[in-house]
């Protein structure tokens, strides 16, 4: 199914991709995708970026409203086929305007191409899920909500995964300490009669 | 829970006795399969062939009822304390803890919020076994160290 | 069994019901969950009718923690990942971190590694198979299978001192070079090994019992494969020809030669094949990597504090679950300001239900058991 | 006068059978475990006595002196009185068990249907157990044992049947008389594979030990049960492994009786038989995976039934035609 890559001496931790051809006009990382997405809708990519300008690094920044448009989109469209969700996390900047950034990693097995999306979102605001383009993205949502206290709006099924029901807070933020009780509320349960 | 306690002072009959019911707890010890986290892999290693814990009149059985020591292997998190606090309770008198490794000793490298800083926050423990994880010759070690305190204990006088 | 910490979907649901379907519960303790795993099974006689899976029981906050040291420091916590193939998390790691610098690597390290991500396969692949065959109920192939993986801890015994956790890479190469007895024995190793898995196939791959356990069980197509993100030998085994380590190749493995394997049906048959024959590449690979070793040194030369640049980067390689990738975010100190680890068992046990609804009980063991999880990794 | 004798001999027989019974049945534990052992490059149990001599006797020991629970939520009953259940029919059958042409119990001309009427009995106790222990593991393998007995007991019947129409005798003893030249597996090889594979799943063996399927129902019907109790069932599975090998040896392969040109005691044949069986029983599970439920079922009734049909038509035919 897909292309191997047959010739490929390039390291991994060299920073000029592997897979593309020599460019004569530098540009910037991801380009050709944020024509496909800007092609279907016009002024979805707020900003694009690349670590290092390393292709596998694109990222685009997209609004709220328009991420699961987008995400069906590159996930079907013939030039980008991002059928993969590889990943799908969050990150906390407690002094940003927009505090949560939240993460799509993609992967394409047909092109061997990755592409990042970043949804920037204010404290207490809903986003929507795409587990109904990846089905993948039903746990790693409730992972984020469980984690960063962050609803998503249609998901089939939101409740905390990793910690238990009764825990009350969400440790991933920045403000949660990593030792300590903290602003954990958990009772501990009564003990029970022996063979119960 | 002696039979006859505080009865009889100590006698020939009762010291026999006490020395051969310990001698068949500590030959027979089976335990509950516990397995959590890493340390679960080095336990079963000392189940395998090379170090083959069945030569101690060790076997490990699945369900809590009919086992007689509970290895905790492995990190305890505060979600699974309420479990192992359940199996401990439906294990049958007497029973013992080894708790595998530093995580069940006192959470290891784990300081953190969903960690329980070891296992005897619930659980009473026998024999602390250190190591992350500990080899399966320091289980061994630790099992030996149980048996040597199963032969002290006394069943007919307390 | 024991514990009830979520609730359930499945058990509101099933207060509904009345008595028409048997609702039980296999876990967190149970024997055949690898680890503490607790499924909710509805059933209907024996037929799996719906599936919950409730994970969390071993979430020790490493995210967390690698938001607090430094980039070093988190190299021992990420061998508590994946437990069982310990040197593959390092590389992962290590070679994410990298991803920041524009080092060079001594080419004598990659190999090391690459040869040492190979051995990390085959032990995490024994132990599948040993675990696998006993939820099936064939119990020799087990402690057969751990004669070789205590083989191959012997190996990392060797070369870095620790059986399960190794720490066996350094950001920039390795922390001293391996000593030659590791070379040697490691080919003492790969020359009987062939034939150790030709034992094991002897024991199971025409075996009746285990054909009729496995084929047609837990079938997957490629495209719910991809939907449901799953990676790793189980894609492989419904047929889409996908390794990280030919499509973004890192370490040594550019220079390698290896067929990726692949399976038609999709089922716990074709995973098993899958895996097999992964087990002979890698032996494969690790010969090549003896083979080809440079000399030299086995660093580069690295700043005393590592300080990243500001930036965000994703790396993945190809772990014997899945694929295992780290998303680390730099502010540029020597700290980490977030560290995302991106679970392959995790990903691929939420495809559990669609595997599992329709068979019997019997299957789920074996279904659970074919995905692979390490439940270390899964709960992070 | 004579009466009192003949009860006070019978009662000795009983009192040695019970007690040698026992006694072997602790000791085949430990025979399995070495022989496991081996076959998966251990050693067994090496420390408890020389290479572990002692061991079956501290394991019973052990549970002798352990706590023994009653669930809340069991029904108290009939949660004791299923381990009786099934471990009473297990003993009870060797009343009529020949173990050589003078030592027997008893003699009766029904003997082998009176075998196949009590050993059945035994599955009774097994769904007391699943019930009682008011668990849902417990219930699924009561279900499943239950299952699982009933319908091999059909085969194990049928497949008895070829022999019985070459002896003509449902007496044990006669069966084994009418072998004196040729063991009747020869004749009846498609019998006996019947029969073995019956009589693995009466047993609940590898590969048929769906009821105790470790790594899927924790340990099946007796989940809940500790201590003696546990025992009670532990010895009970291994009595009736005895008990099938018995009467496997009986109909298939004479008895007591050797070839004459060795010549050994009746006896010692048997044991070497029953060493033999056994022997089989442990291998098998050191070796083959386990079975699925439904494949079982299937083994059975499509595979098993015509085959033992087959075989009991084939017998037939030929004993008319022949003799």
């Amino acid at each position: 199914m897909p292309d191997e890559v047959e010739e490929n001496s390039e390291q991994t931790n060299d920073a000029p991709d592997a897979d593309e051809p020599a460019e004569a006009v530098k540009t910037p990382p991801g380009e050709d995708l944020k024509e496909v997405v800007e092609s279907a809708f016009p002024g979805a990519v707020l900003e694009q970026s690349a670590y290092q300008d390393d292709e596998d690094e694109a990222t685009f920044v997209v609004g709220l409203d328009s991420i699961v448009d987008v995400s069906t989109h590159l996930r079907d469209h013939g030039d980008t086929l991002f059928k993969l969700l590889t990943d799908l996390t969050a990150v906390h900047y407690p002094e940003a305007e927009n505090p949560f950034e939240v993460l799509y990693q993609l992967y394409s097995i047909e092109h061997n191409r990755r592409l990042r999306l970043k949804v920037r979102i204010k404290e207490g605001q809903a986003m929507p899920t795409v587990s109904s383009v990846w089905s993948s993205a039903d746990w790693m949502e409730r992972e984020i909500y469980d984690l960063f206290g962050i609803e998503f709006e249609g998901h089939p099924d939101l409740r905390r995964i990793l910690l238990p029901d009764n825990w009350g807070s969400h440790p991933m933020r920045k403000d949660y300490p990593l030792e300590g009780r903290g602003e954990r509320i958990y009772t501990k349960p009564k003990r029970k009669e022996i063979g119960d | 829970m002696g039979i006859v306690e505080g009865k009889f002072s100590d006698n020939f009959v009762t010291s026999k006795v006490d020395s051969l019911v310990a001698w068949a707890r500590k030959s027979a010890l089976w335990p509950m399969t516990f397995g959590l986290a890493c340390c679960a892999i080095e336990m079963m290693a000392s189940g395998a062939a090379r170090y083959d814990f069945d030569r101690f009149g060790v076997i490990f059985r699945a369900t809590p009822r009919q086992s007689d020591v509970i290895i905790v292997a492995g990190t305890v998190t505060h979600k699974m304390g309420d479990a192992i606090r359940k199996v401990y309770d439906q294990m049958p008198e007497p029973r013992w803890v080894i708790a595998m490794g530093n995580c069940a000793t006192c959470g290891g490298p784990y300081a953190n919020y969903a960690v329980m800083q070891g296992v005897d926050e619930i659980i009473p423990v026998d024999v602390y076994i250190p190591g992350c994880p500990p080899r399966p010759e320091s289980l061994m070690w630790g099992v030996m160290q149980l048996q040597k305190k199963i032969e002290q204990e006394k069943y007919i006088r307390r | 069994m024991v514990g009830v910490a979520n609730t359930s979907r499945i058990e509101q649901q099933s207060t509904l019901h009345g008595t028409e379907e048997l609702v039980i519960n296999m876990g967190p303790q149970h024997p055949s969950t690898h680890g503490v795993l607790r499924v909710i099974l509805k059933l209907d006689g024996e037929t799996v009718n719906d599936l919950d899976c409730d994970i969390g029981y071993l979430h020790r906050g490493t995210e967390k923690i690698g938001e607090n040291i430094t980039y070093t420091m988190f190299i021992p916590y990420t061998d508590r990942l994946d437990y069982i193939a310990a040197p593959s998390n390092n590389l992962a790691w290590v070679t994410a971190v990298e991803k920041f610098f524009d080092w060079e690597i001594p080419m004598r390290a990659q190999y090391i590694r690459s040869m040492v991500g190979e051995l990390s396969r085959i032990a995490s692949h024994l132990l599948w198979l040993a675990t696998h065959a006993l939820d099936i109920g064939a119990m020799t192939v087990f402690l057969w299978c751990f004669r070789e993986r205590e083989m191959v801890l012997d190996l990392f015994e060797t070369a870095f001192g620790g059986r399960l956790t190794v720490n066996a890479f350094r950001l920039g190469g390795l922390h001293e070079d391996v000593p030659d007895k590791f070379l040697q024995l490691t080919q003492e190793f790969i020359d009987i090994f062939p034939s150790r898995i030709d034992d094991y196939e002897t024991l199971l791959t025409n075996n009746r019992i285990w054909l009729q356990r496995t084929r047609d069980v837990g079938i997957i197509s490629a495209e719910d494969a991809m939907d449901l993100g799953l990676t790793g030998p189980i894609i492989r085994g419904s047929g889409v020809r996908w390794d990280l380590r030919r499509a973004k190749p890192y370490a040594a493995y550019p220079y390698l030669d290896f067929v990726v394997p692949v399976g038609e049906n999709g089922d716990i048959y074709d995973r098993y094949l899958v895996r097999i024959e992964e087990l002979r590449q890698s032996t494969r690979i690790i010969q090549q990597c003896l083979d080809q070793l440079p000399g030299g040194p086995v660093t580069c030369k690295t700043p005393r504090t590592i300080k990243p640049p500001e930036g965000e980067i994703y790396h993945s390689i190809e772990n014997p679950k899945g694929e295992f990738g780290f998303y680390i975010v730099s502010d540029g100190t020597t700290t980490p300001y977030r560290v995302r680890i991106r679970p392959p068992s995790f990903i691929n046990l939420g495809g559990l239900k669609k595997l599992c609804i329709g068979q019997l009980v019997a299957d789920v063991v074996a279904i659970i058991g074919s995905i692979d999880i390490v439940l270390g990794e899964c709960d992070r | 006068m004579d009466m009192a004798l003949e009860v006070a001999v019978a009662a000795i027989k009983i009192f040695i059978v019970v007690n040698v019974v026992q006694l072997v049945v602790a000791y085949m534990i430990y025979v399995e475990r070495k022989v496991i052992a081996h076959a998966q490059l251990r050693l067994g149990p090496m420390r408890v006595g020389w290479h572990g001599l002692l061991q079956p006797i501290a394991d019973g020991l052990k549970l002798f002196f352990k706590e023994d629970i009653i669930p809340d939520k069991a029904d108290r009953v009939v949660f004791v009185l299923a381990p009786v259940m099934v471990l009473v029919p297990a003993l009870v059958v060797y009343a009529v068990l020949p173990f050589s042409a003078t030592f027997y119990i008893t003699q009766i001309n029904i003997g082998l249907f009176f075998v196949l009427a009590i050993s059945s009995l035994g599955v009774f106790g097994v769904v007391m157990a699943g019930w009682a222990s008011n668990s849902k593991y417990s219930l699924l393998g009561a279900l499943r044992s239950a299952a699982q007995m009933l319908s091999y007991e059909i085969f194990l019947g049928f497949s008895v049947i070829g022999p019985l129409m070459l002896a003509g005798s449902l007496n044990l003893q006669e069966i084994v008389h009418a072998q004196r030249d040729v063991w009747f597996v020869f004749y009846q090889p498609l019998a006996f594979i019947v029969f073995f594979v019956a009589a693995l799943a009466e047993t609940n063996r590898v590969p048929f030990d769906l009821p105790e399927a470790e790594t899927e129902l924790v340990a099946g019907f007796h989940t809940e049960y500790s201590g003696m109790k546990f025992a009670f069932f532990f010895l009970a599975e291994y009595a009736s492994m005895m008990v099938i090998s018995t009467i496997g040896i009986v109909l298939f392969f004479g008895g007591w009786e050797g070839p004459d040109f060795i010549p050994l005691p009746g006896f010692v044949w048997y044991c070497l038989k029953l060493g033999a069986f056994m022997f089989v029983f442990i291998w098998l599970r050191a070796t083959l995976p386990r079975y699925r439920y439904d494949q079982l079922m299937r083994v059975g009734w499509k595979f098993m039934f015509p085959l033992v049909m087959l075989n009991i038509f084939l017998t037939g035919f030929l004993k008319y035609l022949f003799l």
